[in-house]
C-alpha cells in the first residue's frame, strides 16, 4: 500500500509538472492561471498522501484543509485584478490615478 | 522524509523558480510565484517539517500572492524582461 | 564556494549528523515534559526560543507599520475642504448620483452606497461563496491557534488564515465593506495589542519573579503545575501572535491594494 | 535578580506598542512615551554597564533556559559600552529630531515614532543577544524599520530604501546561510556553545564558507567598500530625523557583530591564524577608507558628503579588526564607540542646518557662522573629532588603530589613514570656508551691521551640544574606556 | 626639584576661555574688551603667581585624565615652558590693547569672533608651553592651528582664502602625517610620552630610527617654518595685523619652535642627539634656513612679507641655539624666544600702525614716513634693532649667547652663519628706519594728513619697543629661566 | 476489503487528475481548458481524497474516524470552492476581452 | 565514479538549494524590472529556507510531534525516531521575516511607481538623471 | 475616469432588492437566532476539527465559536429564518446525490474528450444563456455552482434579470433539458418550486 501510494504522489508530482507547464508558458494570463489553479487543488491530494506516506496523517489533514480554503483565494485576487484592468497582453496602460504622498 | 517525492519536487520548484523570474509579465510572474509557494510547501511536508509547510500554505496562498497581485494591480503588469 | 563547501558536508537526512545530536536531542526528549506541548516545533517556537519569536512579532508589526508609513494617505484639511466628485448609489431606486462634495460632508446613509471611480460589480456567485466559506475559514484559523499544541499550526498560521479570510471578504466584497468589519483604528490598535500580548505575558513573569518570558512563573497564578502553565503561556502568546499578525496582514493588504486610499481595493 | 538586561531590550519594544496604540487616541502622548522607553532603556543599559564593571560578564537567560537550548542575553565588557553608546545615542537623536518629525510627517508622526523605537530595540537585541539566529531576527526588525525610515525622505528616498532593502535582504541571507552551515556542522546557535565546538571542525571547508558567508552578510550591512552602493543613497535622500537615528547606528552596530563573530564565534585563532585573509581584508580596508575619502571630497553637498565619510569610516572600523593586534582591536573598539557620537553629531548639525535652508550644499552654507553659531559650533568640535584632532575622541582611536597598523607593518592601512585624516581637513574647512563667509561682500556687515542669529530648536541644538560634549567627555575618558571595558574585553 | 601638584596651570590654560562672555557680549564692545582684558590680567597672574617657584628650581604638575592607558593629559610647567608662557601671557595682554586700535581704527568686521579666537589661540599656546607630554602637546598644537585659522583669513577675500588653505595644509598637514606617526612610533618604542628632563627615548632606538623621528618631529611641527616647510608663513600675512603680530611673535611660530625644542631636549635628550650626531644636523638646517631666509627678505618690498622672511631666519636662530647642544646655546635659543617676542611684535605693530594711519604696505612709500609718525617709526628702529641683536636691543643677549655656544661647541662656521646673517639682518631692516627719517617724502599730496596712529595702536608699540630696551639692561627673568632651563635639559 | 476500495478510488481519482491534465494541455483555447481543469480536477480531487479517507479508516477509532471526517471537510470545501474560482476565472477571462475559440465550421454558420 | 554518483545524490538537496540561490540571485542583479527584484529576493530566501530544512531532515524519522496518548501519560521519546524540529523553528521565523519584507518591499515599489510611473530600474534612473 | 457603466450597476440588482427589504418583525430575536445557528453550526464544525472532547478544549471551542458567529453575523445567515433554513438543508442533502451522478457522468464525458487523439475535432464550444426562475440567492448560487462544476457548462455571468449566462463544451452539455432539470431540483431543493 506503502508503495501505491507512492506511486499515486508520484504520478500526482508528474501531472504537476504538466500543468506547470500551462502556467509557465500559457499563451495569456488567465491560462497561467489555470494551471496555477490545478496545481493548487493536486497539491491538496498530494499533501494527504504525504500525511499517509508519514503514517501521520492527522497532522497533514490540517495544512490540506488550510489549503483548501485558502487556493482559491490567490485565483481569486488574480481574477478581480481583470475587473479593473482590461487587457491580457502586459502591455495594457490604463494609467491608476497617481497619488502623491507629500 | 521521503527522498522520491522529494526529489521530484524540488526539480519543479526550481522550474518554477525560473519560470517566475523569466516571464515577461508581472502578473503571470505573480502567480506563478503563487504556484511556486505551493511546491515549496510539499516539499516542506515532504521533509517533514509540518509547521512550515503549515506556514507556508498560509502564507504562499493566503497572503503573499494577493500582495503580489495588489501590487501589480496598483502599478503595472508591463516589464521589459 | 558554496560548492566546495558542499563536499564538506554530512549526507542529506544523515541521522548521525552534527545537527542532530547537540541540543535537537534535548529539545525532543524534554519538550513534552516540560511544556506538556506535544508539538515540539511549537514548544521549542514559543517557548526555549521565545525571545525569538516575540521579535518575529515585532517584524511583522514593524512590517505593517512601515506599509501604513509609506503608503497610507490620510486626509489633510487641505484635502478634506476640496471639491471632488464621488458617486453614490440610491439603493431603492438603483440610480447613480453624482455629487460634488468635499469629503468632509460625504453622506453617510443607510440608502446610499459610495462607489469608486472604478466600481465594478462584484460576482454574486462569488460573493455568496465567500459568505459561506468565510466563517469556516476564520473557525479554522482559531482552531489553528488553539491547537498549535498538538498539531502543526499556531499562533503565525492561525493569524495568517484570519488575516487571508478577511482578505477574502475584502475581495468578494469590497475594500470598503470589509474596512467596515475591520476598522483601520481598531487593527492599528490590534497589531501593537498583539506583540504587548507577548511581551505582556514576558513581563508578568518578571513581575512574578522569574526572568522574561519564563512561563513557568506562572504557575502559582494560574494554580497549576509548572509544565501547564508553560503550555498556557505558550496559549497566551500564540493569542498575542495571532492578533498581531492577522491585524498586520489586513493593514497591508489595505494599504497595498488601495495604494493608501482605504477606498476602492484590488 | 537583575533584570536590566531584559528592560534595555524590552522597554522601547513596549514603548514602540504604546506608541502604536496611543496614536489613536492622544497624539500628544506618543512623544513623552517614547523618551520614557529609550530613557529607560538608556539607564537599563547604564545598569547593566555598571554591572559588567562590578562582575564582569553575564548572562540573563530568557524564559530561564539555560543557553544552548534557550536563548540568553550575553552582557560583557566588549557590548556594555556598545550598548551605552547604542541607547544614549538613540535618546539623543530623538530628542533632537522631534520639531523635524513633527512636521515632516504631521499626523504620520506615532508612526515615526514607532518605526524609530522598534529599530533601536533591533539595535540593542543584536548587541546584548548570545545567540547567532536571534541576531539574524533582530537585524531584520531594524532593517525594516530601517527601511521604512529612509523611505521618509525626499523625492528619491524611496529608490534609495527600496535598493536598500534589496541590498540589505541579501546581506541578511548571507547571513542567515552562514549561520545555517554553523548550525549544521555543530548543532547549535548560541555564541559561546559555538566557540567551544568550532576549534574541532577548523579544518573544514564548510566552516570557512560560513565565515566568509557571515562576513559577506555583515560587510553588505556594515556598507564596506565595495558593498557600500546602498548606503549614500540612503542616508542622504532620508529624512533628516531618520538619518540622524539610522547613519551613526546601523552601520556601527554591524561592525560590533563582525566583532563579535571573529571573536566569540570564532576566536581569534581561528581568524588570524586558520584562513589568511587579513592581507586582503586589510587591503580591502585601506581601499574603503581611501576611496569613501576621495569620493566625500567629489560631493558638492554636505550632507553627501558626511554620508561618505561614513564610508570611509567604516574602513576604518573594519581595518582595524582585521589588523589582528591589541593595539588594533582597541583602536577599533574605541572607534566604534566613537564613530557612533561622531556621526551622531555631524547628522544632527546637518540636520540643525537644514532646518534653516532647502538644501545642505556648500553654496547655500554662506556665513552659517554668524547666523547659527551654536549649530555650527558643534559641527566644528564633530568635524575636529573625525579629523582627529585632540581632545576629541576621533583622535584617540586613531591613535590605536594608527598604531596597530605600525605594529602590524601595514603601513598601507597607515597611510591611508593619514590620507584620509587629511582628505577630512580639506573636506571640512572647504566647508567651514563656505560657511565662515558671508559671500558677496568682502568686509561683511561690519561691526555694527545686525546679523540675525537665526538658529534651530531649541532641543535640536540642546542634544548637539550634548552629542559634542559626549565627543569630548569620551576623549578626556577614552584611557578609562580602554582600561575598563575594552581591555577586558580582549583579554 | 620638587613637584608641586597643583591646578593652577589647568587654571592658567582655562582663563583664556572666559572668552565664553565676549560670546554673549557681542552687542557691546566696550564690555566685550573687558572681558578680555580681564581674562588677561588674570592669566598673567596666575602664571607669574607660579613664577618664583619656577624660579627657585621647582615644577608644578597637573595631571588631567588617562586619554590613552599610560597616557595623560598633563600639565608640568618647568623652566622652559614658563619662559613661553610668561612672554606669551604677556604680550596677549598688549596685543589685546593694540588689537582694539587697530581693529576700531579699520572698522573691521566680526571682531567678536575674532576676539574669540584670539582667546582661544592664547589658550592653547599656554597649553603648549606647560604640556607635559608629546599627546598633550600635540593636542594644543593643533587646538592652536585651528584657532587661528580664522583669524588668518579673516578678511575672508580670494586671497584670504588661499592662503588659509595653504597655512592648513602645511600646518596640519605636517601634524597629521609626519608628527603623528613620529609620536606612535616613540610611544611603542620607548613606551611612555612624557617629557623627561633628558629625553625619553635614548636607549630604545637606533640612529636611523632616530634620525628619521628627528625629521619627521622636526618638519612635521612646521608651525616652526624650517625651510622646505616655510612658505605658509609668508602667506599667512593675509591676516590683519595683530593676528600676524600674534602669529610670528607669540603664538603660532613660537609654539613651533618652542615645541621642536621641546622634543629635542624632552624625547631626544641632549646625549641622545650628541650621540648620534644629530644636533649637527639640525644646526646645518637651521643655518640653511636662516641664511636663504634672509637673502629672500632682502628682495621683498611688502614690509610684511619682509618681516615674516625675517621671521623665519630668527625662528631658525632658536633652533639653531637649541641644536648646538650646549648649555650656553640652548640658553640662547630659549632667551631668544622671548627677546624676538618682543622685537618682532614692535615691528609687526609697527607695521600695523602705519597702515592704519596711512594705508601703506610696501616699503618703498615709506621714504619720510618719520616725520609724520616719529613714534611709530622710532619703536620700528628700536624694534629693528632687537632683531639685528645690536645693543641696545634685548634681542643682543639672546645672540650673545647664542655666539657663545657656537663658540663652546667649537663650530665657527655656525658662528659665521650667526655673524654673517646678522649683517643681512641690519641689512634689510636698517634702511627702512633711515628712509623713514632722512629720505624725502615722494612730493605726493596723498599723504600730507598722516599723522600718527590712534593711540591704542601707539601706546602697545611703544610699549613693546620700551620693553625691548628694558630687557636689555635687565633680561632677568628670562634669562634666569632659560639657565635653569638649559641647566636641566643638559643635566647640568 | 477497504484496501481494494481505497486503490479503486484513488486510481479513479487519478485517472481524472490526468484527464484534466490532459485536457489542460491539449485543448484549444482557455475556456475548453478550464473545462477541462475546475471540473476534472474537482472529481478528481474528490474520489483521491474518498480512497485516502477511507484507507485512514483502517485501524478504525474515534480518532480515525475523526481525521477522515476532516478530509471530508476538505472535499466539502474543494467543491464550494472550486466551481468558485472556476466561475472567477473564467469571469476575469471574459473581462479581459478574451473571445472564446470557436471551431472553423461553427464559426461559417 | 560511482563515488561522485553518490556525491551528487546524497547530497542533491543542497546542490539545489544552491541552484535556487543562484536564480535569486541572478534575478535581483541582472532583472531590471523591480517586482522581478523582489520575486528574486522572495526566491532567494527561500532558498535560504530549504537549506535550513534540509538541516533538519533525518532519514526514517517522523514529523517532529510526539505520538502521545491522551492523558499525560507518554513513553520516553527516542529523538531518533524524530525530524530534527530546530531548523523548522528557525524557519518559521524566516518565512515571516520573509513576507514582512515583500510587504515593505512591495509598499516601496507602489510608492515609486506612483513617482516615475514606470518599475524598469533604467527608466528611474534616466527620470533621476534628467530632473535630478 | 472612467464613467461608471449603467449596465454593470443593474447586475447587482439583488443586492438592492435585500437592502430594500422591510425589516424584520423582530429583529432582535431574529439577530439572536440568526446567531445561535452559526454558534451550533460553528461548534459542530469545531468539534470535528478539534478531536478533543475535554473541558478545556471545548470551552475554547465554544469560546472560537461565539467570536466567529458575532464577527460574521452578517455573512453567514443574514436572514436568521429558521424555517427556511432547515428545510434547505434537507433539500440540499437530497440534491447532492444526484449533484454527484450527474457530475460524475458527465465527467467522463469530458475525460473521453480529453484522452481523444484529437479533441478539437470533438468539441464545439459555445454560448448560450437562459433564463432562471429561481429568486433566492443561495439557490441562484448553488444552481451555478452546480453548473459549472457538470463539465462541460460553465457559468459566466449571472446579470440581471436572472439570465444566466453558460459557456458549454459541445451540443451534447449544452443541452437545455438537462440543465432545465436542474434548476427544477434545485428550486425543490430550496422550496422554490411552486
Amino acid at each position: 500500500m506503502h508503495g501505491f501510494l507512492l506511486g499515486a504522489a508520484l504520478f500526482l508530482i508528474l501531472l504537476m509538472a504538466l500543468s506547470l507547464y500551462r502556467a509557465a508558458y500559457g499563451p495569456t494570463v488567465v491560462d497561467r492561471l489555470v494551471g496555477a489553479n490545478a496545481i493548487g487543488s493536486k497539491t491538496v491530494v498530494l499533501l494527504i498522501i504525504i500525511g499517509h506516506l508519514f503514517s501521520r496523517e492527522d497532522m497533514f489533514v490540517d495544512i490540506a484543509l488550510a489549503y483548501a480554503m485558502l487556493n482559491f483565494i490567490a485565483v481569486l485576487a488574480a481574477s478581480r485584478y481583470f475587473h479593473k484592468r482590461k487587457g491580457l497582453d502586459a502591455v495594457e496602460e490604463e494609467i491608476t490615478p497617481r497619488i502623491h504622498w507629500d | 522524509m521521503i527522498w522520491q517525492v522529494d526529489l521530484a519536487i524540488l526539480a519543479l520548484v526550481v522550474i518554477c523558480a525560473i519560470a517566475a523570474v523569466t516571464v515577461r509579465d508581472l502578473l503571470g510572474a505573480g502567480i506563478l510565484f503563487g504556484a511556486y509557494s505551493f511546491m515549496l510547501c510539499l516539499l516542506w511536508a515532504a521533509m517533514g517539517a509540518v509547521d512550515v509547510a503549515f506556514t507556508e500554505a498560509s502564507v504562499g496562498a493566503g497572503v503573499s500572492t494577493v500582495f503580489f497581485i495588489a501590487a501589480v494591480f496598483r502599478t503595472t503588469r508591463r516589464t521589459k524582461d | 564556494m558554496l560548492v566546495h563547501a558542499t563536499l564538506d558536508f554530512p549526507g542529506w537526512g544523515d541521522p548521525n549528523a552534527p545537527a542532530h545530536l547537540h541540543v535537537a536531542p534535548e529539545y525532543l526528549e524534554q519538550a513534552y515534559e516540560k511544556t506538556a506541548t506535544p508539538n515540539v516545533v511549537t514548544a521549542v517556537l514559543a517557548d526555549y526560543r521565545s525571545y525569538d519569536t516575540m521579535f518575529e512579532t515585532a517584524v511583522v508589526f514593524s512590517a505593517g507599520l512601515a506599509c501604513f508609513f509609506l503608503l497610507r494617505v490620510q486626509s489633510r484639511k487641505k484635502e478634506e475642504e476640496e471639491e471632488e466628485d464621488r458617486y453614490f448609489r440610491h439603493l431603492a431606486t438603483d440610480m447613480v448620483i453624482r455629487i460634488r462634495t468635499p469629503s468632509m460632508h460625504v453622506p453617510d446613509s443607510p440608502y446610499l452606497q459610495q462607489l469608486d471611480p472604478y466600481w465594478t460589480p462584484r460576482s454574486l456567485i462569488v460573493r455568496a461563496a465567500c459568505r459561506v466559506l468565510t466563517p469556516f475559514i476564520q473557525l479554522f484559523a482559531l482552531y489553528v491557534v488553539a491547537h498549535g499544541h498538538h498539531s502543526p499550526g499556531g499562533g503565525f498560521q492561525g493569524g495568517v488564515i484570519l488575516g487571508a479570510s478577511l482578505i477574502l471578504v475584502a475581495l468578494s466584497h469590497d475594500l470598503r465593506t470589509s474596512m467596515k468589519m475591520t476598522p483601520e483604528k481598531l487593527m492599528g490598535v490590534l497589531s501593537p495589542a498583539g506583540v504587548l500580548i507577548y511581551a505582556g505575558v514576558g513581563a508578568l513573569c518578571v513581575a512574578a519573579g522569574h526572568n522574561f518570558l519564563d512561563y513557568g512563573a506562572l504557575a502559582e497564578w494560574l494554580g497549576t503545575a509548572p509544565e501547564a502553565a508553560r503550555s498556557l503561556g505558550i496559549l497566551f502568546v500564540e493569542v498575542g501572535v495571532a492578533v498581531c499578525v492577522m491585524a498586520t496582514m489586513i493593514i497591508i493588504y489595505a494599504n497595498l491594494s488601495s495604494a493608501g486610499g482605504h477606498k476602492q481595493g484590488l | 535578580m537583575n533584570q536590566y538586561p531584559a528592560f534595555l531590550i524590552i522597554a522601547p519594544l513596549l514603548a514602540a506598542c504604546l506608541i502604536a496604540s496611543a496614536a489613536w487616541l492622544r497624539r500628544s502622548l506618543c512623544f513623552p512615551i517614547a523618551v520614557l522607553g529609550l530613557g529607560t532603556s538608556f539607564l537599563s543599559s547604564l545598569g547593566v554597564a555598571a554591572r559588567v564593571l562590578t562582575d564582569g560578564h553575564f548572562q540573563y537567560r530568557m524564559g530561564g533556559w539555560a543557553p544552548p537550548l534557550g536563548i540568553a542575553l550575553e552582557v560583557d565588557y566588549l557590548n556594555a559600552p556598545v550598548l551605552v553608546a547604542v541607547s544614549g545615542a538613540a535618546l539623543v537623536s530623538l530628542i533632537a529630531t522631534r520639531q523635524i518629525i513633527e512636521r515632516e510627517q504631521g499626523p504620520k508622526a506615532p508612526v515615526f515614532y514607532t518605526l524609530m523605537l522598534l529599530a533601536v530595540t533591533g539595535m540593542l537585541g543584536m548587541t546584548a543577544t548570545g545567540d547567532a539566529f536571534n541576531l539574524y531576527v533582530l537585524l531584520e526588525i531594524s532593517s525594516i524599520t530601517g527601511y521604512a525610515l529612509t523611505a521618509s525622505g525626499d523625492r528619491l528616498a524611496p529608490l534609495a530604501s527600496l535598493r536598500y532593502l534589496l541590498l540589505g535582504t541579501i546581506g541578511a541571507s548571507f547571513y542567515l546561510l552562514g549561520v545555517g552551515l554553523l548550525y549544521m556542522m555543530t548543532g547549535t546557535l548560541n555564541m559561546a556553545d559555538l566557540s567551544h565546538l568550532l576549534p574541532a571542525l577548523y579544518g573544514s571547508d564548510a566552516i570557512f564558507a560560513a565565515f566568509l558567508l557571515i562576513l559577506c552578510g555583515i560587510w553588505l550591512k556594515a556598507a564596506l567598500f565595495p558593498l557600500h552602493a546602498w548606503l549614500p543613497g540612503a542616508y542622504s535622500h532620508a529624512s533628516h530625523a531618520s538619518a540622524c537615528l539610522l547613519a551613526p547606528l546601523m552601520t556601527k552596530v554591524m561592525i560590533y557583530v563582525m566583532l563579535r563573530v571573529m571573536f566569540t564565534v570564532f576566536t581569534p585563532a581561528y581568524v588570524f591564524e586558520q584562513i589568511s585573509l587579513e592581507g586582503f581584508v586589510v587591503t580591502l580596508a585601506s581601499v574603503a577608507v581611501v576611496a569613501g575619502s576621495l569620493m566625500a571630497l567629489a560631493q558638492r553637498n554636505l550632507r553627501r558628503m558626511a554620508v561618505y565619510i561614513v564610508v570611509a569610516e567604516v574602513g576604518y572600523m573594519v581595518g582595524g579588526a582585521w589588523l589582528g593586534n591589541q593595539t588594533a582591536w582597541t583602536g577599533a573598539i574605541l572607534h566604534l564607540l566613537n564613530d557612533v557620537l561622531m556621526t551622531l553629531c555631524l547628522f544632527l548639525a546637518i540636520a540643525a542646518l537644514a532646518g534653516r535652508m532647502e538644501t545642505t550644499d556648500f553654496k547655500n552654507l554662506k556665513g552659517l557662522f554668524s547666523t547659527m553659531p551654536f549649530s555650527m559650533g558643534a559641527l566644528v568640535l564633530g568635524a575636529m573629532s573625525i579629523i582627529g584632532v585632540p581632545p576629541a575622541c576621533g583622535f584617540f582611536s586613531k591613535w590605536f588603530l594608527l598604531k596597530g597598523a605600525i605594529e602590524a607593518g601595514r603601513f598601507d592601512f597607515l597611510a591611508a589613514l593619514l590620507f584620509s585624516s587629511l582628505i577630512n581637513v580639506v573636506l571640512f574647512f572647504r566647508l567651514f570656508e563656505c560657511a565662515l563667509y558671508s559671500g558677496d561682500d568682502h568686509h561683511g556687515p561690519g561691526e555694527h551691521g545686525h546679523i540675525e542669529i537665526h538658529e534651530a530648536p531649541l532641543s535640536l541644538v540642546a542634544s548637539l551640544w550634548a552629542a559634542a560634549a559626549g565627543i569630548l567627555a569620551v576623549g578626556f575618558y577614552s584611557g578609562s574606556i580602554v582600561n575598563n571595558f575594552i581591555k577586558p574585553a580582549l583579554m | 626639584m620638587h613637584e608641586i601638584v597643583s591646578i593652577r596651570p589647568l587654571l592658567a590654560v582655562i582663563a583664556s576661555l572666559a572668552v565664553t562672555p565676549i560670546l554673549l557680549s557681542a552687542r557691546s564692545p566696550n564690555v566685550r574688551e573687558g572681558w578680555t582684558f580681564a581674562a588677561g590680567a588674570v592669566k598673567l597672574g596666575i602664571v607669574l603667581s607660579m613664577l618664583p617657584a619656577v624660579l627657585g628650581g621647582n615644577v608644578f604638575c597637573f595631571a588631567l585624565t588617562e586619554v590613552i592607558p599610560g597616557i595623560r593629559l598633563a600639565f608640568r610647567v618647568d623652566a622652559m615652558g614658563m619662559l613661553f608662557a610668561l612672554v606669551a601671557s604677556t604680550l596677549w595682554i598688549v596685543t589685546s590693547a593694540y588689537s582694539i586700535g587697530y581693529m576700531r581704527g579699520l572698522d573691521e568686521h566680526s571682531q567678536t569672533r575674532y576676539f574669540c579666537f584670539f582667546a582661544i589661540a592664547l589658550s592653547a599656546t599656554i597649553g603648549a608651553a606647560f604640556a607635559a607630554n608629546l599627546v598633550t602637546l600635540y593636542m594644543f598644537y593643533e587646538i592652536l592651528s585651528f584657532a587661528t585659522y580664522p583669524l588668518v583669513t579673516h578678511h575672508q577675500d580670494e586671497e584670504a582664502k588661499i592662503s588659509g588653505r595653504k597655512y592648513l595644509f602645511f600646518i596640519v598637514g605636517g601634524s597629521v602625517v609626519l608628527v603623528l606617526p613620529a609620536m606612535i612610533i616613540c610611544h611603542m618604542k620607548a613606551g611612555t610620552l612624557d617629557f623627561a628632563p633628558q629625553g625619553f627615548l635614548a636607549g630604545h632606538v637606533t640612529q636611523g630610527l632616530a634620525t628619521a623621528l628627528l625629521l619627521l618631529f622636526v618638519f612635521g611641527l612646521a608651525k616652526a617654518a624650517l625651510m622646505p616647510m616655510h612658505s605658509w608663513l609668508p602667506a599667512a600675512m593675509v591676516a590683519p595685523t595683530p593676528v600676524s603680530a600674534l602669529l610670528h611673535a607669540v603664538a603660532v611660530v613660537k609654539v613651533g619652535a618652542f615645541s621642536v625644542a621641546r622634543v629635542l631636549t624632552g624625547v631626544f635628550g641632549v646625549d641622545l642627539l650628541a650621540q648620534y650626531g644629530l644636533g649637527t644636523l639640525l644646526a646645518v638646517l637651521a643655518s640653511i634656513t636662516i641664511l636663504v631666509a634672509s637673502f629672500i627678505a632682502l628682495s621683498q618690498d611688502g614690509l610684511k612679507r619682509r618681516l615674516a622672511f625675517s621671521t623665519i631666519g630668527q625662528l631658525s636662530y632658536i633652533l639653531l641655539g637649541v641644536a648646538l647642544l650646549t648649555p650656553k646655546g640652548i640658553t640662547g635659543g630659549l632667551v631668544h624666544i622671548a627677546m624676538h617676542a618682543f622685537g618682532k611684535i614692535t615691528l609687526f605693530f609697527c607695521a600695523g600702525a602705519i597702515f592704519v594711519a596711512a594705508g601703506i604696505k610696501n616699503i618703498s612709500e615709506m621714504k619720510g614716513l618719520g616725520r609724520r609718525m616719529p613714534i611709530t617709526m622710532g619703536a620700528f628702529f628700536i624694534g629693528s634693532l632687537s632683531v639685528i641683536g645690536l645693543p641696545p636691543g634685548g634681542g643682543f643677549i639672546s645672540k650673545w649667547f647664542l655666539a657663545l655656544g657656537a663658540l663652546e661647541s667649537h663650530e665657527l662656521a655656525f658662528l659665521c652663519v650667526l655673524l654673517f646673517s646678522s649683517f643681512l639682518n641690519a641689512a634689510y631692516f636698517l634702511p627702512i628706519a633711515y628712509n623713514a627719517f632722512f629720505a624725502n617724502p615722494p612730493d605726493d599730496a596723498k599723504d600730507a594728513g598722516i599723522q600718527e596712529a590712534p593711540p591704542w595702536c601707539v601706546a602697545p608699540l611703544a610699549f613693546t619697543a620700551m620693553a625691548s630696551v628694558w630687557l636689555f639692561f635687565n633680561p632677568w627673568p628670562f634669562l634666569d629661566l632659560a639657565r635653569l632651563a638649559a641647566a636641566q635639559v643638559t643635566g647640568g | 476489503m477497504l484496501d481494494v476500495l481505497t486503490v479503486l478510488l484513488t486510481l479513479g481519482g487519478l485517472v481524472f487528475f490526468a484527464g484534466a491534465t490532459m485536457g489542460i494541455l491539449r485543448f484549444p483555447d482557455f475556456y475548453t481548458r478550464l473545462h477541462a481543469a475546475g471540473k476534472l480536477d474537482t472529481l478528481g480531487a474528490l474520489l483521491t481524497m474518498a480512497g485516502l479517507a477511507v484507507y485512514n479508516l483502517d485501524p478504525f477509532s474515534m480518532a480515525t474516524l475523526l481525521t477522515s471526517l476532516k478530509i471530508g471537510l476538505a472535499v466539502g470545501f474543494i467543491f464550494i470552492a472550486s466551481p468558485t474560482a472556476t466561475h472567477a476565472i473564467v469571469d476575469a477571462g471574459v473581462r479581459a476581452g478574451l473571445r472564446p475559440w470557436v471551431k472553423q465550421e461553427d464559426e461559417q454558420q | 565514479m560511482e563515488s561522485i554518483t553518490g556525491l551528487i545524490l546524497a547530497k542533491y538537496n543542497y546542490w539545489m538549494y544552491i541552484s535556487l540561490m543562484m536564480v535569486g540571485l541572478y534575478a535581483m542583479i541582472a532583472k531590471n524590472n523591480l517586482v522581478k527584484k523582489i520575486i528574486g529576493m522572495n526566491i532567494l530566501q527561500t532558498a535560504i529556507i530549504l537549506f535550513y530544512i534540509s538541516i533538519g531532515a533525518k532519514k526514517g524519522a517522523t514529523i517532529p510531534i510526539i505520538m502521545h496518548s491522551e492523558g499525560h501519560g507518554h513513553e520516553a521519546v527516542h529523538a531518533v525516531q524524530y525530524i530534527n524540529p530546530l531548523p523548522h523553528v528557525l524557519m518559521l521565523t524566516a518565512i515571516v521575516v520573509s513576507v514582512a519584507t515583500l510587504g515593505v518591499a512591495l509598499a516601496l515599489a507602489i510608492r515609486l511607481y506612483a513617482r516615475f510611473g514606470t518599475l524598469e530600474e533604467d527608466e528611474i534612473n534616466d527620470q533621476v538623471r534628467e530632473a535630478p | 475616469m472612467k464613467p461608471i457603466d449603467l449596465e454593470e450597476l443593474s447586475t447587482n440588482r439583488r443586492e438592492i432588492l435585500q437592502a430594500t427589504q422591510p425589516p424584520p418583525k423582530n429583529p432582535y430575536v431574529q439577530k439572536g437566532l440568526s446567531l445561535g445557528i452559526s454558534f451550533l453550526l460553528l461548534f459542530g464544525a469545531w468539534v470535528l476539527l478539534s478531536g478533543k472532547f475535554d473541558a478545556f478544549h471545548l470551552s475554547l471551542g465554544a469560546a472560537s465559536s461565539l467570536f466567529v458567529a458575532w464577527i460574521s453575523r452578517d455573512l453567514l445567515f443574514p436572514s436568521g429564518d429558521v424555517a427556511t433554513l432547515a428545510r434547505s438543508m434537507a433539500g440540499v442533502a437530497a440534491y447532492t446525490p444526484w449533484l454527484l451522478l450527474q457530475i460524475v457522468k458527465s465527467n467522463i464525458h469530458v475525460l473521453r474528450i480529453a484522452f481523444a487523439r484529437n479533441p478539437e475535432r470533438l468539441i464545439h464550444p459555445h454560448i448560450i444563456s437562459m433564463h432562471t426562475k429561481l429568486k433566492g440567492e443561495i439557490p441562484l448560487v448553488t444552481f451555478a455552482n452546480s453548473i459549472t462544476l457538470t463539465p462541460g457548462t460553465i457559468t459566466i455571468q449571472v446579470s440581471a434579470g436572472n439570465e444566466v449566462r453558460i459557456h458549454a463544451l459541445d451540443y451534447t452539455t449544452g443541452d437545455m433539458d438537462a440543465l432545465r432539470e436542474m434548476e427544477s431540483r434545485v428550486a425543490r431543493a430550496f422550496g422554490e418550486s411552486d
